[in-house]
């Protein structure tokens, strides 16, 4: 029988991690993300969780210490956000090009400056060529679901390629939500230890992560490719298996909400997904045909599948917590690029919003809904909800 | 969907009742969602804390705008703050010795004072004047949104062990008092 | 046993790389190699010696070897043996070997770090004073007055303006449990140290002049002796780090000639009268200083 | 001579072949650094008290101990002279590679 608890998204992850038994954990604390590492190490403390924990000094050291750790063999966990994420942002690179399955979770926070501690997706948004696949979650119970899962993702034999789990901060690092835990024998059985073949091995000694020059670079790079390719079916494959074991599932790479006929669809990404499911279920109730695209992976980028389900619109709006300035939001820019891969000609728009922990409002993703179905897409990047009046006293 | 805003400071323990209340409902098979004014307040600010309440799993995360229930661990904290955004007939619960009659919420439309003297109880039973688990209490006479054994539950889990009996038996009398008192 | 030339294997775990005929930094590893033993694992970040040892299909390293990031020679050691031990791994040595500047500037933190963690791991500094793989800039370890491509000698400046950063003693002063300076030109010196270090229950670091040919602007037959030479004339020293207390291995009577040692390098060919007498007094204070703190 | 040889090329094939990520057997040499030398070392056997100095500060390890007389090899020496300044008894030359 499964447990109900009432926990954090932090604590979520935690449990998840927990079950997941890695070998090595190594991370540094930064606000959102500190208490999955403190919950950790309260597990290694009360003896629930037998591994390697270190205290390392900072997030570039978290990243080398797993890649070192990987580089053995070893099942690897750590955690950022934000400015740490970006500190880690070397290792990043040499941890998907060694093919070091390693498991990370973001908590999804702004980047300086200004500074600001609260959540929004630029950091990790920031790292889509850092060759880690991105998963984003829409709520705690997601959050720990979507951390066991990596694991089996990562450690996929075709996949071989480090995942980030992304987790906005405080709306879901810090936010108390009932989640049911699942059965450690069961997750034994769903994600068990497997050795693999690019590690060091001390009785027929490897050189790993070493260099390659323009002769081999470029084969090197077309399997990272490749396997980021396969990993769109092992990522719905995993979520499939999770969803018979456990009996949760979150469709994959992606998830349509009443898209079939829909003529407005709102794509989100992370937890705003729950505020636009309440706003397409108010809208749904007035006869508004309007659906919403859930992206719970940006890489790899779920090119066919976001086609498929938008082609018959008459209008997609993307919604992100990111802006690339000068341009557009990168989501925004790899969804236009996968329509038209895909021949679909559906006009779209650009809703960059809820930056530096800002909320989105229901009636902010209604005003979307009500735009994309009266045609507005002129303008293709908009800022949501900009306070071009600044009263000083709000 | 219900929705409670915990006024207190940094320190005092909003947040921590607005998780025991998520959590009993919880345990009465109803879904919650508990979560801080998340930011750097440090002991002694002015923060907020929400519960939203459902009967179906709660989806929406934009912040909490309009609430149906404002608890005051503080009545220093009575203002603006306070009033804004009350449902009509929302009810107000105030750590305070004073009575109900003097805090004027006139402007809110229906709205129910309750007042409580949480410090009090909370150094008789505690011998320290935390008053996050009593207005819990309060909340709980005030409006039955759970059961004094599902907060025990939630007690048990989200509360260190030995502070546990003590914050139950305070959390009864406060319930208690708030009963008679309507 | 004492190790010396009869008594380490003959076997090379570092062998056909492509370094600069010469070179100090691959004797400093062919050396070590052979003490720690075929079970070790090599951490070399980017520098000239992981340019030499790993580059694909080419493999001259004869043991595990892995490239971290640059700042991060310690830490991803850490991670080995973190990894390692949680696996159950017995018996095997954990060895970085990074440059000055992969020491002393960029990796210091990580350094620090896993000294601080007392991870076991040996971390050998093989210095040749600049950045040299990517064509010899200053380094922290960079003497005063080395001309360097970033730090030029014309008539303004006079190549690098300021002493070698005391690496030996801000590692020391973490109260490592095993600490020492070596030379390539005493090569037996430097395998004791790094059997000490092999046998050292934590972390140890061993920071060993190397010349470079190249960078120094030398004939390469000369390189391991210049290594000697500079012991002998006090620019350099050879000391202990262990039991919290500093050990001074080689005291000499008189020094040699500092301005022959100078002379035979390009990369001092501009210094002055006045800039030799800076160098023989900064000397002479640092003598002063470790002949009353380490000699017992 | 006890010394790591040249390895054979690995034979050709598809991509798939390669190793995963950048990763393969330590120890395998598929180049010889003669190419580097311009001059060679040669040791006078009658002349060669066997101090092994030249053994120990070879910085590419090519001074072969195990024999009754020490051997170069050839193949992997860079000429470096290094051997020649540290040879006590003078029993190293260092010769033109084109005279050798």
């Amino acid at each position: 029988m499964s447990e109900k608890l009432f926990v954090s998204g932090d604590e979520a992850v935690a449990l998840a991690v927990r079950q997941a038994k890695p070998h090595v954990i190594a991370a540094y604390p930064i606000t959102p993300q500190t208490i999955v590492v403190e919950r950790l190490a309260d597990y290694v403390e009360d003896g629930s969780l037998d591994c390697q924990y270190m205290y390392v000094e900072s997030e570039h050291s978290a990243m080398s210490a797993v890649i070192g750790s990987a580089a053995m063999g070893a099942r690897s966990f750590t955690a950022t956000s934000s400015q740490g994420l970006l500190y880690m942002v070397e290792g990043l690179h040499y941890a998907s090009g060694s093919r070091f399955p390693i498991v990370m979770m973001n908590a999804n926070r702004s980047l300086a400056a200004p500074w600001n501690i609260y959540g929004d997706q630029r950091d990790s948004l920031s790292q889509l060529e850092s060759g880690w696949i991105q998963l984003y979650v829409e709520n705690v119970q997601e959050a720990f679901d979507t951390t066991i899962q990596a694991f089996k993702i990562a450690e996929d034999p075709e996949v071989m390629t480090p995942v980030m789990v992304n987790l906005d901060g405080f709306v879901l690092t810090h936010t108390y939500e009932p989640l049911e835990m699942t059965d450690q024998a069961a997750v034994d059985a769903y994600i068990p230890y497997q050795d693999y073949i690019n590690k060091l091995n001390l009785e027929d000694p490897v050189s790993t992560c070493i260099t390659a020059g323009p002769t081999y670079n470029t084969e090197f790079r077309y399997q990272q490719q490749i396997a980021m390719l396969k990993a769109e079916k092992v990522i719905d494959e995993s979520d499939e298996e999770f969803g018979r074991l456990f009996g949760r599932t979150y469709g994959g790479m992606v998830e349509a909400y009443q898209c079939e006929d829909a003529e407005a669809i709102l794509v989100t990404i992370g937890s705003v997904t729950g505020t636009a499911r309440v706003v397409v279920d108010a809208c749904r109730a007035e006869g508004k045909k309007v659906g919403l695209l859930k992206l719970r992976c940006v890489r790899p980028f779920p090119t066919e599948k976001v086609a498929e389900i938008v082609k018959n619109a008459k209008a997609v709006g993307v919604m992100e917590r990111d802006i690339s300035f000068g341009f557009e939001g990168a989501v925004y820019s790899d969804f236009n690029s996968a329509l038209k891969q895909q021949g679909v000609d559906v006009p779209t728009c650009n809703y960059v919003g809820g930056l530096g922990g800002r909320s989105i409002s229901k009636e902010d993703i209604s005003g979307i809904f009500d735009a994309l179905l009266a045609g507005n897409t002129e303008k293709p990047v908009e800022f949501i909800n900009v306070r071009r009046d600044i009263d000083y006293g709000a | 969907m219900i929705e409670i805003r915990w006024h207190g400071r940094g320190g005092q323990g909003a947040f921590t009742a607005a998780r025991l209340l998520g959590d009993a409902v919880v345990c009465d098979d109803k879904s919650a969602l508990a979560f801080p004014s998340f930011g750097p307040e440090r002991r002694g600010a002015p923060v907020l804390a929400f519960t939203r309440i459902d009967d179906a799993p709660i989806k929406d995360r934009s912040d909490v705008v309009d609430c149906d229930c404002a608890i005051v661990l503080d009545e220093t904290l009575l203002g603006a703050p306070v009033k804004a955004g009350l449902k009509p007939g929302a009810k107000v619960i105030i750590n305070t010795m004073k009575p109900a009659e003097v805090f004027d919420f006139s402007d809110c439309e229906d709205c129910k004072v309750i007042t409580v003297d949480a410090t009090g109880l909370a150094l008789k039973i505690l011998g320290r004047p935390i008053t996050n688990v009593p207005l819990l209490g309060a909340l709980t006479a005030a409006t039955e949104l759970t059961s004094l054994d599902s907060i025990y539950k939630a007690i048990d889990t989200q509360l260190p062990e030995k502070v546990r009996a003590k914050n139950k038996t305070l959390l009864e009398e406060t319930y208690n008092t708030v009963k008679e008192a309507l | 046993m004492a190790l010396n030339a009869k008594t380490i294997p003959n076997e090379e775990l570092f062998y056909g790389h492509k370094a600069c005929g010469g070179c100090g930094g691959a004797l400093a590893i062919r050396l070590a190699l052979k003490v720690l033993g075929e079970r070790s694992i090599a951490v070399i970040p980017p520098n000239c010696m992981s340019t030499v040892a790993f580059v694909y299909p080419h493999m001259p390293l004869f043991v595990n070897g892995i490239i971290p990031p640059f700042a991060a020679t310690a830490a991803v050691m850490s991670g080995v043996l973190a990894g390692a031990k949680a696996l159950g791994l017995e018996d095997y040595h954990v060895v970085g070997f990074a440059g000055d500047g992969g020491t002393s500037d960029i990796g210091l933190q990580a350094l620090s770090g896993a000294i601080d963690r007392n991870d076991k791991e040996i971390f050998i500094c093989y210095d040749n004073e600049a950045y040299m793989n990517t064509g010899i800039q200053k380094s922290g370890l960079t003497p005063y007055g080395a001309k360097t491509t970033n730090t030029p000698a014309g008539k303004n400046i006079h190549g690098a303006a300021r002493p070698k950063k005391k690496i030996f003693e801000i590692i020391a002063a973490h109260e490592i449990p095993y600490a020492a300076t070596a030379s390539v030109g005493y090569p037996e010196d430097y395998l004791r140290k790094l059997e000490k270090a092999k046998n050292c229950d934590g972390p140890s670091f061993i920071h060993v002049l190397a010349p470079c040919p190249t960078g120094w602007q030398t004939p390469t037959d000369i390189s391991i002796e210049l290594a000697k030479e500079a012991v002998d004339n006090g620019l350099w020293y050879l000391a202990e780090y262990e039991n919290k207390e500093f050990t001074l291995n080689r005291n000499p009577k008189e020094f040699t000639d500092i301005s022959d040692y100078l002379s035979k390098q390009g990369r001092f060919s501009h210094l002055d009268e006045n800039d030799i007498a800076l160098i023989t007094e900064g000397r002479d204070e640092t003598w002063e200083k470790i002949r009353r703190d380490w000699v017992k | 001579m006890n010394r790591p040889k040249l390895s054979p090329p690995q034979p050709s094939g598809t991509i798939e072949q390669l190793p995963m990520g950048p990763s393969t057997r330590s120890g395998h040499l598929i180049d010889v650094s003669s190419g580097m030398r311009t001059f060679r070392p040669v040791i006078d056997a009658e002349k060669c008290v066997n101090c092994l100095r030249c053994f120990l500060v070879c910085p590419d390890g090519t001074i072969d101990k195990s024999g009754d007389i020490l051997e170069i090899d050839y193949d992997y020496c860079k000429g470096c002279g290094v051997c020649a300044k540290a040879c006590k008894v003078e029993a190293i030359t260092m010769i033109k590679e084109a005279d050798a």
